[in-house]
């Protein structure tokens, strides 16, 4: 009894989806760090979490275990969450400043 | 090679497109639209690793939901076109190298650690693929009954959270800023 | 399967296609004599005549014009050779993906839903109507005596949950549009349309709570077969006599979804000329109008389905009619099927006319209206009626 | 004024009236509309059904309405005199009075001296002409009518509707003398 598709998850495929997720984590992680807009950075997050919602789901399917996809359903609850804060912040600060350019924000530099 | 198994390399390959489209895209809404491609892709990946319910899941609330909020917020925003025609920090070309080569690393090693063996995670996986629990695994039934059952107190707390966002976003819109503009 | 010389994957692949094809070509001449429909009702319900200019001169003088049908030839030829007006500083990328996010969705839904029941190739070409087919009898007999399949295109067991998923994406296509016309109207077009689903798509999907409460199922092929089942041994358990309630809650919250009247703000035409809409022209028009039309199939797939038992006919079993008086008629396993699809055909016929009656019938909502009934009526109503079926549920009712 | 505003207990005048629950679903109202439109609808199935017409309009090019008014402003038509050459005298009249600027007139010379001009070219536009009738009160020699039918004024291109002078003469070839060759002052 052999799946192709098993066989493929247990040998070159986590090779695979474990590059996806790392490439996944750095790209958001550059996108939050170098991208000067509030809403890159949103969204850089957003993309992180999925990259570590990839690799639960992987890790359950390879356990056979339920844990990894519900703690990733917790992740999706935090994600919405933290969108709507984020969106909340983002429209007040827009509001107060007229620009979502995170170098316009310099009131805190003393 | 197997139809699933082609699937799930061509939405890897689509959800790292859609991270970069959101890292070099200039435009926020060029960016978001990368990210809901790559949302969507991941979908596909958790459908093809037999998280059902988390794919849908992840269709009905990151794709339809946050994304809708997301895009949403851009068109309202107004932004002009100065907030994003330099995107990048000055440290972009120092840093983001950096990182690239850091995760390039993590793939190398991962790779010398894994890479070319047939069945590498055998000996991690505790159920290989029993044909009959792989039918019901990811299924809404069993991961319904887990997620009200065994992590009850999670979901509760979850719900909490969600509820306790709702009251802060309403509080953080009713702020009005105009009569403190010019502090 | 030993004696057959194609492969059991192959004709399930074969089997599949036609079927993806058959669903495919269904939706979309639902969507032609939508597009048909929308002008010829509204026509005879005015007391008007409607379209019958457009026609085909035949020899001898004649003119066919087929009620009004080959107006909508007349419209695909005029649209496609229409020029292609792009608006001024319009987003090239967002103006063109905005069509395949309005169009897909609506088109690949209908992929979930059962549209007969276990169809037996072997025993459905035994029928003496269908024996004048000179080969297709003597084939399946001989080389695929017992195989079967289930007159659905994709069996996923989170049916109900992935027609949630797709239409949720249907939103983008109005979103886009809207927003790279570059045009105030759209931009409100979109707006509008994205505030109206986002209100609507919460009550919609609580109203069916109940319904998934009551059958245990969200793997639609499931729903189906328990709304076959009979209450007291002759009403069935359709979800309409289950949850009458949810079914209007629903049918108003998929109006709005679809952005039909009287909930058509995202394209109200006295108000914001074509709404997100309003910059495409020519075919990319066509297109989007097109999977309005879908779309309204759609919804009276997913209702018919969900709501009045999907292919089911009442007292019909595999082998023929079992009467609740203890009669019984003896059917052939073509006749049954044929019937199946017959019935699930006329119940999506009659919510499309619904839909389309109502479209002509009544006015269109304010915004601030539409906002209120979304969530200060059906969003409570829904929670109710959730509420209320879930201690009947815990108290053994159904 | 003895007008008095009906005396509401709960109300004034600018109130509506009290919505319930059932009032805000909409459901008995949307039912109300759909039966009186569903009602239209099967109505007219059934005579489109039963081979007749469903409709009360009127399919214009084939039909006529039969109850036009005998002072119904419908088509031009030029006035003949007994030589079969038009009245009119190409004085512009109509052309300056006519709103829409339908109305095209070459003048040439005539060979009768009394009258010096006739037209050489007479052409109304009748997809612009909007049937206002100026045209035949200016005509100081009556030389332009408008009938009462409505017959034909279609064309499937722009240019078939601008109609010229001798369509304008013989716009009907079974002619009733009474109407336009009958009257004949000179």
């Amino acid at each position: 009894m052999s799946n192709p598709l098993t066989d493929f998850i247990l040998g070159a495929g986590g090779f695979f989806t474990l590059s996806i997720i790392i490439l996944l984590f750095a790209i958001g992680s550059i996108t939050f760090i170098f991208r000067r807009t509030l809403l890159h950075m949103l969204m850089a997050v957003e993309l992180m979490l999925n990259a570590v919602n990839l690799s639960l789901i992987y890790f359950s399917r390879l356990h056979q275990n339920h844990d990894g996809q519900i703690l990733s359903l917790m992740i999706f609850v935090v994600a919405a969450c933290e969108v709507a804060l984020g969106i909340a912040i983002i429209v007040q600060l827009f509001k107060r400043t007229g620009t979502i350019s995170v170098d316009a924000y310099t009131t805190e530099r003393g | 090679m197997d139809f699933n198994i082609l699937m799930y390399i061509v939405f890897g390959v689509v959800a790292i497109a859609g991270g970069l489209v959101l890292l070099f895209a200039k435009h926020p809404i060029r960016g978001a639209m990368g990210l809901l491609a790559s949302m969507v892709a991941l979908a596909g990946m958790y459908a093809i690793l037999q998280a059902h319910s988390i794919a849908i899941f992840q269709l009905i609330i990151y794709a339809g939901a946050i994304m809708v909020l997301i895009i949403y917020f851009i068109m309202l925003l107004d932004i002009k076109s100065e907030d994003y025609l330099k995107p990048f920090s000055k440290l972009f070309w120092i840093g983001a190298p950096i990182l690239a080569l850091l995760a390039i690393f993590f793939i190398y090693k991962l790779y010398t650690a894994i890479g070319g063996k047939p069945n590498a995670f055998s000996d991690l996986s505790s159920v290989a693929a029993p044909e009959q629990s792989v039918q019901d695994f990811g299924g809404i039934k069993i991961f319904s009954k887990n997620l009200l059952t065994k992590y009850l107190f999670a979901f509760e707390y979850v719900s909490t959270l969600l509820f306790a966002a709702i009251v802060a976003v309403i509080s953080i819109v009713q702020l009005d800023w105009k009569g403190r503009k010019n502090e | 399967m030993e004696s057959s010389f194609l492969g059991i994957n192959t004709v399930n692949f074969i089997t599949s296609f036609l079927l993806a094809t058959a669903v495919f070509l269904f939706m979309f001449m639902m969507g032609a004599l939508m597009s048909w429909s929308e002008r010829k009702q509204s026509a005879v319900l005015q007391d008007r005549i409607g379209a019958n200019r457009a026609s085909i001169p035949l020899p001898g003088g004649k003119k066919l014009a087929l009620w009004g049908f080959i107006n909508n030839l007349a419209d695909a030829i005029k649209t496609l050779v229409k020029e292609d007006f792009k608006p001024r500083a319009y987003d090239f990328l967002m103006y063109n993906l905005a069509i395949f996010f309005a169009f897909v969705p609506a088109t690949i839904t209908a992929a979930v839903v059962p549209f007969a029941g276990v169809l037996k190739p072997a025993e459905f070409f035994q029928a003496w109507y269908l024996k004048w087919i000179p080969w297709l009898p003597e084939f399946f007999t001989n080389n695929l005596p017992d195989f079967s399949f289930r007159v659905q295109v994709a069996d996923l067991n989170v049916g109900l949950l992935f027609i949630f998923a797709i239409s949720g994406l249907n939103i983008f296509g109005a979103i886009l549009a809207g927003w790279s016309s570059n045009n105030k109207f759209s931009m409100m077009g979109g707006m509008r349309g994205a505030s109206q689903m986002i209100s609507y798509e919460i009550s919609m999907g609580i109203s069916l709570l109940g319904l998934i409460f009551i059958y245990q199922q969200v793997d639609i092929w499931e729903l189906v077969q328990a709304q076959r089942e009979l209450a007291w041994g002759w009403l069935p358990k359709w979800g309409i006599f289950l949850q009458p309630f949810a079914f209007f809650l629903f049918l108003f919250a998929a109006i709005a979804e679809n952005k039909r009247m009287p909930f058509d703000l995202p394209e109200a035409e006295s108000e914001i000329i074509s709404g997100y809409f309003t910059e495409y022209s020519g075919f990319k028009m066509l297109l989007f109008m097109f999977a309005e039309f879908i779309t309204i199939a759609f919804v009276a797939v997913i209702v018919s389905t969900l709501f009045f038992g999907g292919y089911s006919v009442p007292y019909l079993m595999a082998d023929g009619f079992h009467w609740p008086w203890g009669g019984f008629t003896q059917l052939s396993h073509a006749t049954v099927v044929i019937m199946e699809i017959l019935s699930f055909t006329l119940k999506v016929f009659f919510f499309c006319w619904l839909l389309q009656q109502m479209r002509w019938s009544l006015p269109r909502f304010r915004y601030d209206q539409l906002m209120k009934l979304g969530w200060k009526i059906l969003l409570p109503l829904s929670i109710l009626n959730l509420i209320v079926t879930i201690v009947i549920v815990a108290l053994g009712g159904f | 004024m003895s007008y008095q505003l009906p005396d509401f207990p709960d109300m004034n005048y600018y109130d509506r009236k009290k919505r319930t629950l059932l009032d805000q679903l909409y459901v008995k109202e949307i039912g109300r509309g759909v039966w009186i439109t569903s009602k239209h609808l099967f109505r007219n199935l059934f005579k489109w059904l039963t081979f007749r017409k469903g409709g009360v309009v009127i399919l214009y090019p084939e039909e006529q309405r039969p109850d036009l008014s005998p002072n119904n402003r419908g088509r031009h038509v030029l006035v003949q005199r007994r030589n079969g050459s038009p009245r009119c005298v190409a004085c512009q009249m109509c052309a300056t009075v006519c709103p829409a600027s339908c109305i095209t007139i070459e003048a040439e010379e005539s060979d009768d001296a009394i009258i010096q001009k006739r037209p050489k070219v007479f052409n109304i536009d009748i997809s612009r002409c909007i049937f206002c009738g100026f045209c035949v009160e200016a005509c100081p020699v009556d030389a332009i009518r408008m009938l009462p039918t409505t017959e034909k004024l279609v064309g499937y291109n722009r240019f078939k509707m601008i109609y010229d002078r001798d369509t304008l003469l013989h716009w009907n070839p079974v002619v009733n003398d009474d109407v336009v060759h009958g009257y004949n002052p000179i």
